[in-house]
C-alpha cells in the first residue's frame, strides 16, 4: 500500500466522498430545519447516505441492517413518535433553544480536536477496500461463531426493552 | 515493664463508662452523675499509680509505652506514652475532669438530661487524654477530633443564650483548623514515610527538605494556633465560652485549649525545627499581639465570660510566646503557663458559673453589685481567681508569664532585639491584665449589695473546687514541682532546635 | 526554716489563718492579727540580738531560673534594721486597730490583709533572691489595693484603690523588665551576685536600674507616679499608717539600697532619680500646704519626706535615705495614727471639722506635735538627725566626692533647705488648725481614745524622739547599717549633722515657721478643689495621657474585634453560603445546558492534556 | 482509500449530533441527533474494521449491535416522550425541569 497524501484522491475516495457530503449535508439539515416533519425524511436521507459508505467500505451486511432498521424502522418509529405528540407540521420558530451558541462551541471544538487528531494518527494510512465485501454469509459466520453469547445477551435486551416499552406506554387508567 | 497497661487503662475506663451509659437508658438517669463521679475517680486513681510508676529521673524520655500496630497499610501505630511534656497536662486533665463530675452531681444545667452528659464528659475525656498520650500523629488528629462532637453537644444541649450559633462556630472554627494541620501531618508522613512522633522528633523530621518543613510547619501551626486560639483565630472562643455550660467553659479552658500550646511542643518544633526558627519571630509577634489584643478586648467587653474568655486569649499568647523562643527557659514556662492557666481559669471558670447559677447571668448590665457582701466566700474565690490570673507572684499564673519574658530576654533564636521590643509591650500586658480584672472585680465584688444575701459557696462547690485553689497556691509557692518534670524533657526538645539554629 | 523566712513566714499564716477562719470570734481574731506580726518583731528581735552574723546570704531553697522556689534571704544590717522597724509599726498598727476598726464587720479579714501586708513587706526585706523580692513587691501591690479599698462600699475607695494598683502597676512593668534584664544578664537570681555582675558593665547597671527605679517610682511614689498616694487615704487611717511609713512606700526606698551598688555604677540613674526627688520634695510639700484634709496633708508630707530619701540615694549616701527611712516611719506611723484618733473622734478627717482639740484630747495631742516637730526637722528629734544626714550627703555630693555630679548636689541642697520651710509651714498649718483656736464643724464631745489606741501612739513617740541620737558617731546606726554587707560600700555615710547644713535648716526651718505663722490659715481652708490643691493636675495627665487613649484603645480593639475579626469570620461562614446560593441559579434542570457545560470542561480538559503532552 | 475519510465523516456526523442534542428543543429531534451520532460511531467502526481486515469481525458486529441497540433505545425513547407528553402535554426538553434547584 502506497502512502498518499489526502490531497491526491483516488476514485473511491471521490465517491465515498460524495456520499459523505451527501449525509453530512443532510445532518446539518436534521438539526437545522424549522420543520420537523422535514428533518425525520433529512434523517433518511443521511442514513441512506450512510448506508452508502457502509457499501463503499465493503460492509455490505451492515449496510442492509441500516437500511434495514433504520430507515424501515427507527425513522418510521420516529414518525410515529411525532404524531402520537401532536408535532406541529409545517414551520415553527421553537425547534432550537436558546443555548445555541454555547452548543455550537461546544460541537465546533469537539469536532475540530477530533478531527485534528483523527487526521493527525490516520492522515496518511491506507485501507484496502477492494476485497470481498462482507457478505451476509461473512457476517452470519462471525457472529453466530464468535459472537453468539453477546448476540444471545443483545436478544435478551431487546425483549426487556420491548416489555419496558409497553409497560411504559400503557396509560395509567389500564394499569 | 508490667504498668503498660496503665495509659489504656486511663481511656479505656471512661469509653466503657460512656458506652455502659449509651446502653443503661433511661434508668441510668438517676445514678449517672454518681457514676460519673466514680469513673472519674477511677481515673484519678489511675492516674495517681502513673504517677508513682513514672520515673522523674527519666523524664527526658518517653515511658509507659504501648505500640501496636494499627493500619499498616497507612503506617498508623496505636502507640501511647508519657514523658515530661505530656504528664503534667495528662494530670490536669484527669483532675479537672474529676471536678467536673463533682461540680456535676448536684448541678447539672438545664435541660437535664444527666445520663447524655455525663457520657458525653467522659468521651470528652477519652478525647482529651488521649491527645495529650498519643505518640503517632494519625492517632494525635483522631483524638484531637473526638473532643469536638461531646463539646458541640455540650455547648448547644446545655448552653445557653445563642448555644446553636456558638456552637457550630465552635466546630466549624476548629475543624477547618484541624484539617488544615492533617494535611501538615500528611506532609510530614509522606516525606519521611513515619507517623511515628518520638522518632520524627529524634531526627527524622529535620531530614525533610527546608520547604516541606516550612509548609507543613505553617499548616501544622495554623491548626494547633485555632484551638490555642492564637489571635486572630480567637474568635470562637468567646462565643463559645459565653454559651457554654460551666463545666463545659471549664475543660474548654482548662484543658481544649492546651492541646493547641501542647501539640506544637510536642510536634512542630523538634519534628520541624529549621521551619521552627524560621517561622519564631512572627509567632512571637501574634502571642505579644494577642497579649495586648486580649487585655485590651477584655477591658471592653459587658459579659464575665467574654471577659475571661479574652482574658485567654491573652494568658495563652504568654504560652506562645515562651515556645517562639525556642530556648530551655521559655518551653518550661510555656508548658506552666499552660498548667497554672488550667487551673486559674478553670476555676474562674466554676466561680463564675456559680454566679450565674445563682443570679441568672453573667452580664454586667444585669449583675448584680455587692457580692463581696452578699456572698462573701464566693466573692473572695472570685477575687481569689481574678488576682490569680492576672498574675500575682506567689500564685501559679505568675511564673508562667514572668519565666515566659525571662526566656524571651535571651531567645534561641537571632532576633534578640525583637525579642526584647516583645517582652516590654508582654509587661505591659500583664498591667493591662490587672486593669480589667480589677474592673471585674470593681463591678462584681464591690459596691453596695442590690441583694441581701445569695446562697454562699456550697458543700459540694467546695469539694470540687478545692483542689484548684490548693493548687493555685502550691504552684505559686514551689514552681519547681512542675519544672522538674518539664525541664528535661523540654531540654530534648531544645536539643533537636539547636542543630537548626544559624 | 532559716529565722529571716520565719519571720516571713509568721504574719503571713496569721494571714491565712485568719481568712480561713473568718467567722471567728472578734477577739481571736484580734489576738491572731497581733500575734503574727509580733512573732515576727521578736524573731527579728532574736536575730539583731545575734550580731554579727555568719553569713549574709541564708540560702534556703534553689535558685536558678528553672527552680524559682526562691527562699534565699539575706541578713545583714541594713535587712533587719528595716525588718526591725517594719514589725514595730505592724504590731503597734494592728493593736491600733483593734480600737479603730470596733465597729468594721470585715474586721478578721482587714486584719488578715494587714498580716499580709507585713509577710510581703518582710519578704522585700529579707529577700535574697530577686524572684523572693518580686513575689513580695507585687504581694504588697496587691494588699495595698486590698486595704485602701477596705471600705468599698464607697465610691471613692473603690477608685482610689483600683487607681493605687494601677499606677504601682504601671511602674512595675519597668521594675519586672529590669528584673528580667538583670536575670538575664547576670545569669543568676542571687541578689548579692547579680548586683555585683550588673555593677561591673555599665550599661547593664543603667539599663536594669533605670528599669527598676521606674517600679520603685511607683511604690515610693515619686514623680510622675506618685499620684496614687494622697488617694490611698480613702482607706482606714491604720492602714495609711503603714503604707506610709512601714510597708509599701519604705520598699521603694529599700529596694533602691537593697540594688545600691548597681545604682552607683550608673550616673545617669542616680541624676534622673536627683531630679525626680527635687521636682517631688518641693511640689508635694507645696501641695501640702493648701491641702483641706488632714490626712491628705500628712499624705502629701509623705511623698515629699520620700523625696528625701530618694534623693539621698541619688546623692550617694544609702545609709543616709536609710536612716531618714527609719526615722519617718516612726514619726510618719505616729502622725497618722494619731490623726486617725483626731478622725475617730471628730468623726471627720476635714480640716474645717476640726480645730481647739488640745484640751479633750491631750494625749494625741502630745504625741502628734511631737510627731509633727519630727517631720520638721526641731533638734533633737529623729526627723532633725535623719534630714541632717541627708542634706550632708547632698553637701559632700556638691563637694564633688560622690559619682554624681556637683550639680546634682547643690540642686538637692538648695531645694531640700527650701523644702525645710515649706514644710515647718504646712506642719505649723496642720497644728493650728487640728488643735488651736475655735472648734470648728459639728458640735459633739470629744472625748480622748481608748488606750488600746493612745499606748501605740505613746510607744511610736519614743523612737520618734530618741532614734535619732543613733546615728551620732557614738551611736550604732551607721555600723549597723553597714554590718555584714555583702558589698562594703564605698562611701560609709557619714550620718553625724554638719555645721553648715544646721545653719541652712534652721534658717529655712525659721522662715518656715515665719510664713506658718503670719499666715491666716483658718479663714482659707479651702474645698481641696483649687489646681494646687488638686495636685497640680497630675491626675489630669494621667486622664490625658494613659486613661482616656487606653479606653480609646480599648473602644477600637473592642470594635475592631466586633467589626473586623468576628465579621471576617462570619464573613466566610456568609460567603460560603451566598455563592452557595449563586451557584445554585445554575441548577435550573436544564439537562441540555448541564450537558453543553460538562461537554465543554470535557474538551478543555482534553485540550489542556494534548497540549501538556506535545508541549 | 484514506482511512481518514470515514473517520473524518464520523467525527463530523457525530458533532453534528452533538450539536443537536445540544440545542434542539423537540425530544424527538433530540432522539435523532442521538441517531446522528450513534450513525458517527458505527462508520468508525466499519472503518477501522475494515482497516484491521481480522477474521472475527468485530467492527462490524459492533456495529450491528449498535444498530439493533440504538433500535431498542428509540423504542424505550418513544415510550417515555409518549408519557411525558401525556403527563405534561409538551415534550420540550427544556420544560422538563423537574430536577431545577429552587432558589431557597
Amino acid at each position: 500500500m502506497s502512502d498518499q497524501s489526502l490531497l491526491s484522491p483516488t476514485g473511491v475516495d471521490l465517491v465515498f466522498a460524495l456520499l459523505a457530503l451527501v449525509a453530512v449535508a443532510s445532518a446539518l439539515m436534521v438539526v437545522s430545519t424549522t420543520q420537523i416533519v422535514h428533518a425525520a425524511l433529512w434523517l433518511v436521507v443521511s442514513l441512506g447516505a450512510v448506508a452508502g459508505c457502509y457499501l463503499v467500505l465493503t460492509a455490505e451486511f451492515v449496510a442492509w441492517m441500516q437500511v434495514l432498521i433504520y430507515l424501515g424502522a427507527v425513522v418510521v418509529l420516529l414518525m410515529f413518535g411525532m404524531m402520537l405528540t401532536r408535532a406541529p407540521i409545517g414551520p415553527s420558530d421553537d425547534l432550537t433553544g436558546t443555548n445555541r451558541l454555547v452548543a455550537l462551541f461546544a460541537a465546533v471544538a469537539l469536532t475540530a480536536v477530533l478531527g485534528v487528531l483523527v487526521v493527525d494518527a490516520f492522515g496518511s494510512t491506507m485501507i484496502d477496500v477492494s476485497g470481498e465485501p462482507s457478505s451476509a454469509s461473512v457476517m452470519g459466520e462471525a457472529l453466530f461463531r464468535h459472537w453468539v453469547l453477546p448476540f444471545e445477551a443483545l436478544s435478551v435486551l431487546l425483549l426487556s426493552a420491548l416489555v419496558g416499552a409497553i409497560a411504559l406506554s400503557k396509560s395509567d387508567e389500564e394499569a | 515493664m508490667t504498668s503498660n497497661w496503665l495509659l489504656p487503662a486511663l481511656l479505656v475506663v471512661p469509653l466503657l463508662a460512656s458506652v455502659i451509659l449509651l446502653v443503661a437508658g433511661r434508668r441510668a438517669e438517676s445514678w449517672a452523675t454518681w457514676f460519673g463521679v466514680g469513673v472519674q475517680s477511677v481515673g484519678l486513681v489511675l492516674m495517681l499509680g502513673v504517677l508513682a510508676e513514672y520515673k522523674r529521673n527519666m523524664s527526658g524520655s518517653m515511658q509507659l509505652v504501648v505500640d501496636a500496630e494499627w493500619v499498616p497499610e497507612l503506617l498508623v501505630h496505636f502507640r501511647l506514652g508519657v514523658d515530661g511534656i505530656s504528664l503534667p497536662l495528662i494530670a490536669l486533665t484527669s483532675l479537672l475532669g474529676w471536678c467536673a463530675a463533682v461540680y456535676t452531681v448536684r448541678r447539672v444545667p438545664e435541660p437535664g438530661r444527666a445520663r447524655a452528659l455525663v457520657g458525653l464528659l467522659l468521651l470528652l475525656q477519652v478525647g482529651l487524654l488521649g491527645t495529650f498520650m498519643a505518640l503517632d500523629l494519625i492517632l494525635f488528629f483522631l483524638f484531637f477530633e473526638v473532643v469536638l462532637a461531646p463539646m458541640w453537644f455540650l455547648i448547644a444541649f446545655w448552653g445557653s443564650g445563642e448555644r446553636r450559633r456558638a456552637a457550630n462556630t465552635f466546630i466549624l472554627y476548629t475543624v477547618l483548623g484541624s484539617v488544615v494541620m492533617l494535611v501538615g501531618f500528611l506532609i510530614v508522613i509522606v516525606k519521611t514515610g513515619s507517623a511515628d512522633m518520638v522518632a520524627l522528633a529524634n531526627g527524622l523530621g529535620e531530614q525533610m527538605s527546608g520547604n516541606a518543613q516550612l509548609a507543613a510547619a505553617l499548616l501544622i501551626l495554623g491548626g494547633l494556633a485555632v484551638k490555642t486560639p492564637m489571635w486572630p483565630f480567637h474568635t470562637w472562643l468567646p462565643d463559645a465560652h459565653t454559651a457554654a455550660p460551666t463545666v463545659g467553659s471549664v475543660l474548654l479552658a482548662g484543658v481544649l485549649l492546651k492541646m493547641g500550646t501542647y501539640g506544637m511542643v510536642r510536634i512542630v518544633v523538634p519534628t520541624l525545627p529549621d521551619a521552627m526558627v524560621q517561622i519564631a519571630p512572627y509567632l512571637a509577634a501574634f502571642a505579644v499581639i494577642g497579649i495586648l489584643y486580649g487585655a485590651l478586648a477584655s477591658y471592653g467587653q459587658q459579659d464575665l465570660k467574654r471577659v475571661i474568655a479574652f482574658s485567654s486569649v491573652g494568658h495563652m499568647g504568654f504560652v506562645l510566646l515562651g515556645i517562639s523562643t525556642l530556648s530551655v527557659v521559655g518551653i518550661n514556662a510555656a508548658l506552666f503557663g499552660n498548667i497554672a492557666h488550667g487551673i486559674i481559669t478553670g476555676l474562674l471558670f466554676f466561680v463564675v458559673g456559680g454566679i450565674k447559677q445563682r443570679t441568672g447571668t453573667t452580664a454586667f448590665a444585669s449583675l448584680p453589685r455587692g457580692l463581696y457582701a452578699s456572698a462573701p466566700r464566693l466573692g473572695f474565690l472570685l477575687g481569689f481567681a481574678a488576682v490569680a490570673s492576672l498574675g500575682m507572684p506567689g500564685l501559679a499564673g505568675f511564673w508562667g508569664e514572668f519565666l515566659s519574658l525571662v526566656g524571651a530576654y535571651h531567645p534561641a533564636v537571632p532576633e534578640h532585639l525583637f525579642y526584647r521590643v516583645m517582652l516590654v509591650l508582654a509587661a505591659v500586658g500583664m498591667v493591662l491584665a490587672a486593669a480589667y480584672f480589677l474592673r471585674v472585680l470593681r463591678r462584681v465584688g464591690q459596691g453596695a449589695a442590690s441583694q441581701a444575701t445569695m446562697d454562699d459557696v456550697a458543700a459540694d462547690e467546695w469539694l470540687s473546687w478545692t483542689p484548684l485553689i490548693a493548687l493555685t497556691v502550691v504552684l505559686g509557692l514551689a514552681p519547681v514541682l512542675v519544672f522538674q518534670v518539664t525541664d528535661p524533657a523540654v531540654r530534648m526538645v531544645v536539643e533537636s532546635v539547636a542543630g537548626a539554629l544559624p | 526554716m532559716t529565722a529571716p523566712l520565719v519571720m516571713v513566714v509568721l504574719p503571713a499564716v496569721a494571714a491565712v489563718v485568719g481568712l480561713l477562719l473568718g467567722g471567728m470570734s472578734r477577739a481571736a481574731a484580734a489576738t491572731i492579727a497581733v500575734a503574727g506580726p509580733l512573732a515576727a518583731l521578736v524573731v527579728a528581735a532574736l536575730l539583731a540580738a545575734e550580731q554579727p552574723w555568719d553569713a549574709p546570704i541564708v540560702d534556703a531553697g534553689f535558685h536558678g531560673v528553672l527552680q524559682p522556689f526562691p527562699a534565699a534571704t539575706v541578713v545583714d544590717g541594713l535587712a533587719v534594721s528595716v525588718a526591725l522597724m517594719v514589725c514595730f509599726v505592724a504590731t503597734l498598727v494592728q493593736i491600733y486597730s483593734i480600737g479603730y476598726m470596733k465597729d468594721e464587720p470585715r474586721y478578721s479579714s482587714y486584719a488578715a490583709f494587714i498580716s499580709l501586708f507585713t509577710a510581703a513587706m518582710l519578704a522585700v526585706v529579707v529577700a535574697g533572691d530577686l524572684l523572693f523580692l518580686v513575689v513580695g513587691w507585687e504581694v504588697m501591690g496587691l494588699c495595698s489595693y486590698l486595704l485602701i479599698g477596705q471600705n468599698w462600699e464607697q465610691h471613692e475607695a473603690r477608685r482610689a484603690a483600683v487607681k493605687a494598683f494601677l499606677v504601682t502597676k504601671v511602674g512595675d512593668i519597668g521594675f519586672i523588665v529590669g528584673v528580667v534584664v538583670l536575670i538575664g544578664t547576670t545569669g543568676t537570681t542571687l541578689i548579692p551576685n547579680a548586683v555585683q555582675a550588673a555593677s561591673s558593665d555599665s550599661t547593664v547597671a543603667t539599663v536594669a536600674s533605670g528599669l527598676i527605679l521606674l517600679g520603685v517610682l511607683g511604690k515610693s511614689a515619686q514623680f510622675p507616679l506618685h499620684a496614687w498616694l494622697p488617694d490611698a487615704m480613702a482607706g482606714p487611717s491604720p492602714v495609711s499608717a503603714l503604707i506610709h511609713a512601714a510597708t509599701m512606700v519604705a520598699a521603694g526606698v529599700y529596694v533602691v539600697a537593697r540594688l545600691y551598688p548597681m545604682f552607683l555604677a550608673s550616673p545617669e540613674v542616680l541624676t534622673a532619680m536627683a531630679v525626680i526627688a527635687c521636682i517631688t520634695m518641693l511640689g508635694a510639700a507645696v501641695i501640702a500646704l493648701v491641702q483641706s484634709d488632714m490626712k491628705r496633708v500628712l499624705a502629701w508630707s509623705t511623698v515629699s519626706q520620700l523625696a528625701y530619701m530618694v534623693a539621698a540615694l541619688a546623692v550617694g549616701s544609702r545609709d543616709a535615705a536609710v536612716f531618714h527611712l527609719l526615722s519617718h516611719a516612726f514619726f510618719k506611723a505616729l502622725l497618722f495614727l494619731a490623726a486617725g484618733a483626731v478622725i475617730h473622734a471628730v468623726g471627720s478627717s476635714a480640716l474645717r471639722d476640726t480645730g481647739g482639740l488640745r484640751q479633750s484630747m491631750p494625749v494625741t495631742f502630745m504625741t502628734m506635735s511631737i510627731g509633727l516637730l519630727a517631720l520638721v526637722g526641731v533638734f533633737p528629734l529623729s526627723g532633725f538627725f535623719s534630714k541632717e544626714s541627708v542634706l550632708v550627703a547632698a553637701e559632700h555630693a556638691a563637694e564633688g566626692d560622690e559619682v554624681v555630679a556637683p550639680w546634682v548636689g547643690w540642686l538637692v541642697l538648695v531645694v531640700a533647705v527650701v523644702t525645710i520651710a515649706v514644710t515647718a509651714a504646712y506642719a505649723l498649718r496642720l497644728w493650728m488648725l487640728t488643735w488651736v483656736g475655735p472648734r470648728r464643724g459639728e458640735a459633739r464631745p470629744i472625748h480622748e481614745t481608748p488606750p488600746v489606741m493612745y499606748v501605740p501612739l505613746v510607744l511610736l513617740a519614743v523612737p520618734t524622739l530618741l532614734f535619732g541620737f543613733t546615728a551620732l558617731d557614738v551611736g550604732a546606726l551607721p555600723t549597723w547599717i553597714q554590718a555584714n554587707a555583702t558589698q562594703p560600700l564605698a562611701t560609709p555615710g557619714a550620718l553625724t549633722p554638719g555645721l553648715l547644713t544646721i545653719a541652712l535648716s534652721v534658717t529655712a526651718l525659721l522662715v518656715g515657721v515665719g510664713v506658718g505663722l503670719r499666715g491666716r490659715w483658718s479663714s482659707g481652708i479651702g474645698d481641696g478643689r483649687s489646681f494646687l490643691a488638686r495636685g497640680l493636675g497630675v491626675d489630669a495627665a494621667y486622664d490625658w495621657l494613659a486613661v482616656r487613649p487606653l479606653l480609646v484603645l480599648v473602644r477600637w480593639v473592642t470594635e475592631f474585634d466586633s467589626g473586623v475579626i468576628q465579621r471576617t469570620v462570619s464573613g466566610v461562614g456568609v460567603g460560603t453560603v451566598a455563592s452557595g446560593r449563586q451557584l445554585q441559579r445554575t441548577q435550573r434542570g436544564d439537562v441540555q445546558r448541564y450537558v453543553s457545560a460538562a461537554l465543554t470542561a470535557l474538551i478543555v480538559a482534553v485540550v489542556i492534556t494534548l497540549v501538556a503532552v506535545a508541549t | 482509500m484514506h482511512l481518514s475519510l470515514p473517520l473524518l465523516l464520523s467525527v463530523a456526523l457525530f458533532g453534528i449530533g452533538v450539536y443537536g442534542l445540544l440545542v434542539r428543543r423537540n425530544a424527538i429531534l433530540v432522539l435523532m441527533s442521538v441517531e446522528l451520532m450513534l450513525n458517527g460511531v458505527n462508520v468508525s467502526l466499519v472503518a477501522f474494521d475494515v482497516f484491521w481486515a481480522e477474521a472475527l469481525r468485530a467492527g462490524q458486529s459492533l456495529a450491528i449491535f449498535v444498530i439493533t441497540i440504538a433500535a431498542a433505545e428509540i423504542g424505550l425513547g418513544l415510550a417515555i416522550l409518549l408519557l411525558l407528553y401525556r403527563m405534561r402535554g409538551s415534550i420540550a426538553v427544556d420544560e422538563a425541569t423537574d430536577l431545577r434547584e429552587d432558589p431557597a
